[in-house]
């Protein structure tokens, strides 16, 4: 059976920390980082690797586009 | 395997084209921002991109030019609707729309509006609707909902002294000048897909000539509402989409 | 006896507040005062400052071009002010938003780690209040300890008045931990 | 439409000459007394032929923005009004200042404050000319006397605009607008098309196209001061170089005048009678009549200021232009002003007995 | 409330003052850098306590004409904007001046032309003191160089609006809008009723009550040219009793001064500052700063001009209250113009280098 | 007999006694003339002679002030809406009219009038609606009816060009602020009695608090329209009222 | 049985001759007068001085105020 | 040759368009003219009038004090412009709307009986042209027949040509029946 494997990459610098993605991501892979960029944001990252699905909510509801989804589909 | 993905494929979902690299000067979790995405996305998809002008407010909006990469003209503060009108009469093969909060387009702009309107002139009109004049600091707009909170209404807007919340959607769907009315949001990602379509059939009506869309983007402005950008969303939904129901109200 | 004095740092980080209750303490104290801020709400982000002159006699401009005291919160704001510091005068800083400290030889240096306390003591917003500590520390003897508590009385709205305690004790850390650094 | 020789109202003339000068599009209210340019416009309907775009806005305040729409295009854009009007336009008239855009802008001058009169007055002087609106700017105004200068003055003001990319005022009054003159109009210019326009004025317009794949903005906003304060020196520079090289004018009778008449638009035609009277009279009078008023002629007042005994600045006003001919007259001479105001028309014996006045004084 | 000395913002003071003053209705539009005057008004809820009305206004157009309105009633009535706000007030300025009403307008100006910068400029010295609107009037002007004349003036304008039926504009910028001070808030003077208006100030307004039968009218329109200009040589007359009796400034240094800098508002005091630089170095420098700009205090400048070497007219412009500066001077001695604009502040340091290079201009 | 009755009876209809002796400026047959003479009326029945203030147009209606003897003020063009709501505020016990033309509070005046009801301002604001801006000499209105011919479109309103009719009373009808909404004439003398009644209605809720009142005149302008006064009140019977139906469309 | 017998008063000077009160007089005893007043209109006038029935209508329709009607019962 | 010509009446007696087709026809012949209306539709009712200057000189002033000749066609005008006629100029009326008729003995004055004879005719509308046929006929003879004729067809707008023949009858008309008085 065929999977999706999804990932994302965030623009660290032009992300504002402001949690929107976090809120609706549905495996609930993202969260805001302890450190802060060169605008003192915090910013979010991905936290587990293998988690995301691809679904692109979040990059959907950034608004400082900041996310990158890529998506493949893994033969299990 | 992470890397793989990335590196392998092309990505399903990224920066749009047409928005520049500047960081918007938006606070964070701003609608302004997702908006700003989708009509980038729009008059990409559309191939518009040599066609368009955009007109910008005076309001957290104003330096939207800074961010998508076509042609813009800054307004004065509240007439968007009369330049608009004014660009696609002298040039109809134009694709004119407007970008306006609800100060500039509820508050002073309200006579151009709906003339603009009335006139079926053949520009969409996007609307930020954030209940607030988010760049002066947050003050009451005429969009406020009762009992909120702002700059001016430090008790909450009460309707004797500072009026109702105004449903401009709703009463322009009287002018026969109008061809779609519809209101929209971008908290969600359901939301953001509507609204893009929204948008893009606003923009395909406009060169179709068949008069004036009005697309209403109910919007938080979490500096203005002192809340965060997250419970922002949440009493966006909860409140503001009471008094100001999502879906289309016109469509002809 | 006259102070100018130059307090600029990220918007948020209670720069103008500090200002504000300095230049009350002054007032309290029957001093003239000048307070003039960066402002524009209409501009997000970027950095923030005020002016502070406080003085016995009338203050003729409140727009000054070099400064007895500097306190600055960031890099761009020490970019930005240092050299305006009068030779003799004084700079304070946070090292925490510092990343290029000064070398003037000509001014006295003063650093107060103002950020890692407040986060040590577990609250954010006494930030700036120990960093106002610092300043009052090395200020020239002008205000008294009951002109800066009336002050801080008189800055803040009644609804916040229960932070008070909590702030003066800021002040004081403030006041402990300030370093001279040349 | 060729070369014609017709009799018409300066405000027919107006709409006319718009249409000639290959004008693409004009917005206005109706306001007396200037109504008959959009009315004659209507009439013309210039949209079959030419293209040109008219429309009747639902205020003032629209009028102007739509006229900064379509000056923001690159357009020959056009609008009229009278004093209240024009006062709901300053906001508009600053902006287009701030972003540099070209514009023509009609005034028929009446009597104010306020909703005042409809009859014909200057006393718009100091809005027009010191700037109604906000901030460092200025506007070129060009102060047409006859009907024939109504009609020239429309494609020249449209030159000069584009030019210096700037707002371009034709002040003139309800004399000049409701009188009828005859009047060559001219063959017509016919528009220039989007490509046209950038070739001749370069690419600044916000015509959609970003031909070359850079967009085009059109904005008057800078949050950075240093910025702003570069643009205003930039627009400053812009000024001298008007100052410089656009001033015009007229002299009467000037080479052996002993006294001298400065006035601009109807009152030099007044003033022009009054003139004449005084020589018959034995005076050697002279009249200089500025024709852009920004630029004011301030060298040729300043010059003959030397030569001359006495100045009469004659306005329907109570002495707002005078103040520009003092700051340019040179040496301690008299001036004196003479004006009526609110709607009434100095008649040429008046201005006669003023001047008579004037050499009477020691 | 009563007498109370507090460290403020000059905008905040506005609204104290104003509440203290028996201000009955304030009308405005929110606009940087201004808007706490709303704010605080809105926080401070005057109509529960003096019965005083705040609005906020959907437009700056409205909010001028609900002045007007307020001012027919003879209600002591407020506006506040910034330079754009204050443009889209132009031409309801004109109505009030053309119908004779007592108000207060408050503008902090901003840089401009257009949308321009929300930073502190005085390039609307033009637009305020020669009239941004249409006809022959003129409006009181005072401008505040203190968070205390913040204050005091507002009383003070309101009082002469009455006395003068005129509006009375403060004008100020964003450094004195902006800026905390001490200030000494006077205690309140209580609002008046409409019988107290009648007994001081006559019965001529629109309150609705037609006490002895006769109907009171509001109006500036009047279609016989010969009375619209009587009305007109009216205003005239008591513009001149103004003029006499109203002109206020204030002068530093000034009795042995060779070099003389002419500045309001906060230019004077940053040129005040530049005076203390100057004496220091052994420049006999005074500063006359005019706190009327309309009535202009032409007497004191033409005297002084008689006396020094030199005048140095400091503003926040590009030039334009030195055109007043000329025109007041009464020889033909040196005036030069500092300024900067577009929301740049001129720092004492700079305005002493002008002065200085004036010096050497032999 | 004739004379026999006139001197022993009271008249049974006479010149309202707050009309003034001046015969107004209004061209023969003019709707205005008719309207004062319903508004003088009112006034006194209801007693408000010494509460009344009215803000006349820049309009035809101008010089309302020289003709019902009461208070007035005059407006600049389309503002009297904003001036009533400062008169009513600073005095609640005033009763305050505007009396406006269609091109002054339908045009320029768009915004004040939707804000002044939005605001529910306890005032009632008369609107005479005659197509055509007559002062200024027969332009088109935003009320003016297709095909209609103006000064300003001389060949019949096309919505193309110009826009659509505004029946600006029916959008009103969406504000909370606004009370009572009605649309009458003054054509007949059975239109006139119901004029009289609304007009009536509509002061008595500004004075009960009630929010803002909207009585529509549709009206005739026979100078703008180029008719006699009686074609004209025809004319307006058979395409105006098709328009602008009589009745009343809000009254809460 | 007592009929209503009325009668109307113009004010000549202040008529326009606009002819709206003819146009809705039941009886139609109003008419436009041949000779002019001061200002240059044909003024109206009752044609049959018995005819009026006192209705009023003329005066309620009238732009300019210029008719004062009069009623009364009339025993026959 | 210069003549400074004021024509008077009532609003709709059509004053502006005789003024129009005597200005219009003197264009024709090549010569400068002026016709400086009094205006406003914002006004009702009330005088109309309009002062014509024709010229074979460019014209300075198209306001003046006093006239060569002044048609009054009724009481008001009159009363108005008859002290201001030149001495040795014209006075032209129609005895219709003229109660107390001019006795000055310095100017020449004349009559048409335009208004009689419109009626006869029974066209009320020529009752302006018919008074243009007087003021032509005592005019110093300046203007051909055919540029009377052509200022005419200028004049009008297309839409009205067909009224041209019962128009130049009335002129022809109004040259009979002018008559002397003094
Ligand atoms: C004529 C004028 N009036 C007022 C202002 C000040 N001003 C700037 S933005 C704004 C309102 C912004 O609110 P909104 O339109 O709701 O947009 P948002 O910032 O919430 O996106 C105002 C009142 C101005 N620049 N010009
Ligand atoms: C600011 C301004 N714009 C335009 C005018 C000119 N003006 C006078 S009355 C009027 C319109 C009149 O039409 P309407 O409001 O429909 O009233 P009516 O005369 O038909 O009763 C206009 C545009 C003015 N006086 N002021
Ligand atoms: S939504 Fe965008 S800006 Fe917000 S936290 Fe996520 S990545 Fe950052
Ligand atoms: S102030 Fe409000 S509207 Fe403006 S950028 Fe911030 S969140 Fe967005
Ligand atoms: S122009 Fe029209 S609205 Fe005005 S008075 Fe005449 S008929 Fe009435
Ligand atoms: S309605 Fe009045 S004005 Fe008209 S004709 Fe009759 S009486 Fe005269």
């Amino acid at each position: 059976m065929a999977t999706i494997k999804g990932s994302i990459t965030i623009d660290t610098e032009r992300c504002k920390g402001c949690g929107v993605c976090i809120e609706v991501c549905p495996p609930q892979v993202i969260a805001l980082h302890k450190q802060v960029n060169g605008k003192g944001y915090h910013y979010c990252y991905l936290t587990e690797k293998d988690g995301c699905v691809g679904c692109a909510s979040c990059a959907i509801v950034c608004p400082d586009s900041c996310i990158t989804v890529f998506r493949k589909k893994v033969e299990k | 395997m992470l890397s793989n993905i990335q590196n392998q494929e092309q990505p399903v979902y990224a920066k749009a084209r047409l928005l520049t690299d500047k960081v918007m000067h938006y606070c964070p979790g701003c609608s302004h921002g997702t908006l700003h995405k989708l009509i980038a996305e729009v008059i990409d998809e559309l191939q518009l991109e040599h066609k368009c002008i955009g007109i910008s407010p005076v309001g957290c909006g104003v330096f939207a030019y800074d961010y998508i990469d076509i042609d813009w003209i800054e307004a004065a503060h509240g007439r968007a609707p009369a330049i608009a009108s004014a660009l696609k009469r002298l040039n109809p093969d134009n694709m004119v729309f407007t970008y306006q909060g609800d100060g500039d387009l509820a508050a002073i702009g309200t006579g151009e509006t709906i003339h603009a309107c009335n006139r079926g002139e053949n520009i969409t009109i996007i609307f930020i609707n954030n209940g607030i004049y988010g760049m002066t600091g947050g003050q009451m707009a005429p969009t406020t909902l009762i009992g909120m909170k702002t700059a001016t209404t430090p008790e909450g807007r009460d309707p004797q002294l500072h009026g109702f919340p105004v449903k401009i959607a709703d009463m322009l769907c009287h002018l026969d000048g109008v061809s779609y009315v519809t209101r929209q949001a971008v908290h969600k990602p359901a939301a953001v897909r509507k609204a893009k379509s929204a948008l893009k059939k606003a923009f395909q009506k406009s060169m179709d000539g068949k008069g004036t869309s009005f697309v209403e983007i109910v919007a938080t402005c979490n500096s203005g509402w002192k809340m965060s950008p997250v419970a922002a969303n949440r009493w966006m939904e909860e409140h503001m989409l009471k008094q100001y129901p999502l879906g289309d109200l016109k469509d002809i | 006896m006259k102070q100018e004095i130059i307090i600029a740092g990220f918007g948020g980080q209670g720069v103008l507040s500090m200002g504000k209750i300095l230049a009350y303490s002054a007032v309290m104290q029957g001093q003239e005062v000048t307070w003039m801020p960066s402002y524009g709400p209409e501009m997000r982000g970027g950095t923030a400052n005020v002016t502070v002159i406080i003085s016995d006699r009338p203050i003729s401009s409140p727009v000054i071009h070099e400064y007895d005291i500097a306190v600055v919160l960031n890099q761009q704001s020490l970019d930005k002010f240092e050299g305006k510091i009068k030779v003799g005068g004084i700079l304070l800083y946070d090292p925490n938003g510092i990343t290029r400290p000064s070398n003037r030889k000509d001014i006295r240096i003063y650093a107060v780690e103002a950020a890692e306390k407040a986060a040590e003591i577990g609250n954010v917003r006494v930030f700036n209040m120990i960093v106002l500590g610092a300043l009052l520390k090395i200020l020239p003897p002008m205000l008294s300890a009951d002109s800066i508590r009336n002050g801080l009385r008189k800055s803040l709205p009644e609804r916040v008045h229960a932070t008070i305690p909590a702030n003066e004790k800021a002040i004081e850390t403030g006041m402990e931990i300030v370093q001279k650094q040349n | 439409m060729k070369e014609e020789i017709r009799l018409m109202k300066g405000n027919e003339v107006i709409a006319h000459a718009a249409v000639r000068a290959g004008c693409d599009g004009y917005f206005g209210y109706p306001i007396t007394p200037q109504t008959e340019i959009m009315e004659t416009l209507m009439e013309l309907k210039p949209w079959e032929t030419t293209g040109m775009v008219v429309l009747q806005a639902e205020s003032e305040v629209a009028s102007i923005n739509m006229l900064y729409g379509g000056a923001a295009m690159g357009k020959r854009v056009m609008t009229s009004s009278s004093s209240p009007g024009i006062s709901l336009m300053s906001e508009g008239i600053s902006y287009i200042a701030g972003a540099e855009l070209p514009c023509v802008i009609v005034d028929i001058m009446r009597g104010g404050p306020g909703l005042g009169t409809i009859q014909p007055a200057q006393s718009d002087y100091f809005q027009i000319v010191k700037g109604g609106g906000h901030g460092d700017y200025h506007v070129i105004v060009l102060a047409p006397y006859s009907v024939q200068e109504m009609n020239d003055f429309v494609e020249d003001a449209f030159d000069l605009a584009f030019k210096y990319r700037t707002p371009v005022i034709i002040l003139s009054d309800g004399i000049i607008g409701q009188m009828m003159e005859k009047v060559v109009l001219k063959a017509p210019t016919p528009r220039l098309s989007n490509a046209e326009i950038e070739r001749r004025y370069g690419s600044w317009a916000s015509t959609g196209s970003k031909r070359n794949g850079k967009s085009n903005v059109i904005t008057s906003v800078n949050l950075d001061s240093l910025q702003q304060e570069e643009f205003n020196l930039h627009l400053q520079r812009k000024y001298r170089t008007i100052e410089k090289k656009e001033v015009r004018y007229q002299e009467f009778e000037c080479d052996d005048a002993e006294y001298l008449i400065v006035a601009y638009g109807s009152s030099a035609r007044i003033s022009h009678k009054c003139v004449e009277l005084a020589r018959a009279a034995g005076i050697k009078a002279g009249l200089l009549r500025p024709i852009t008023l920004y630029p004011f002629p301030v060298e040729p007042i300043a010059e003959l200021s030397k030569r001359v005994k006495g100045i009469l600045a004659v306005e329907m006003s109570m002495g707002q232009m005078v103040e520009d001919v003092r700051l340019a007259a040179e040496k301690q001479i008299k001036i004196r002003h003479y004006g009526r105001c609110g709607g009434m028309i100095p008649s040429p014996n008046e201005v006669f007995d003023a001047l008579v006045s004037l050499t009477k004084e020691d």
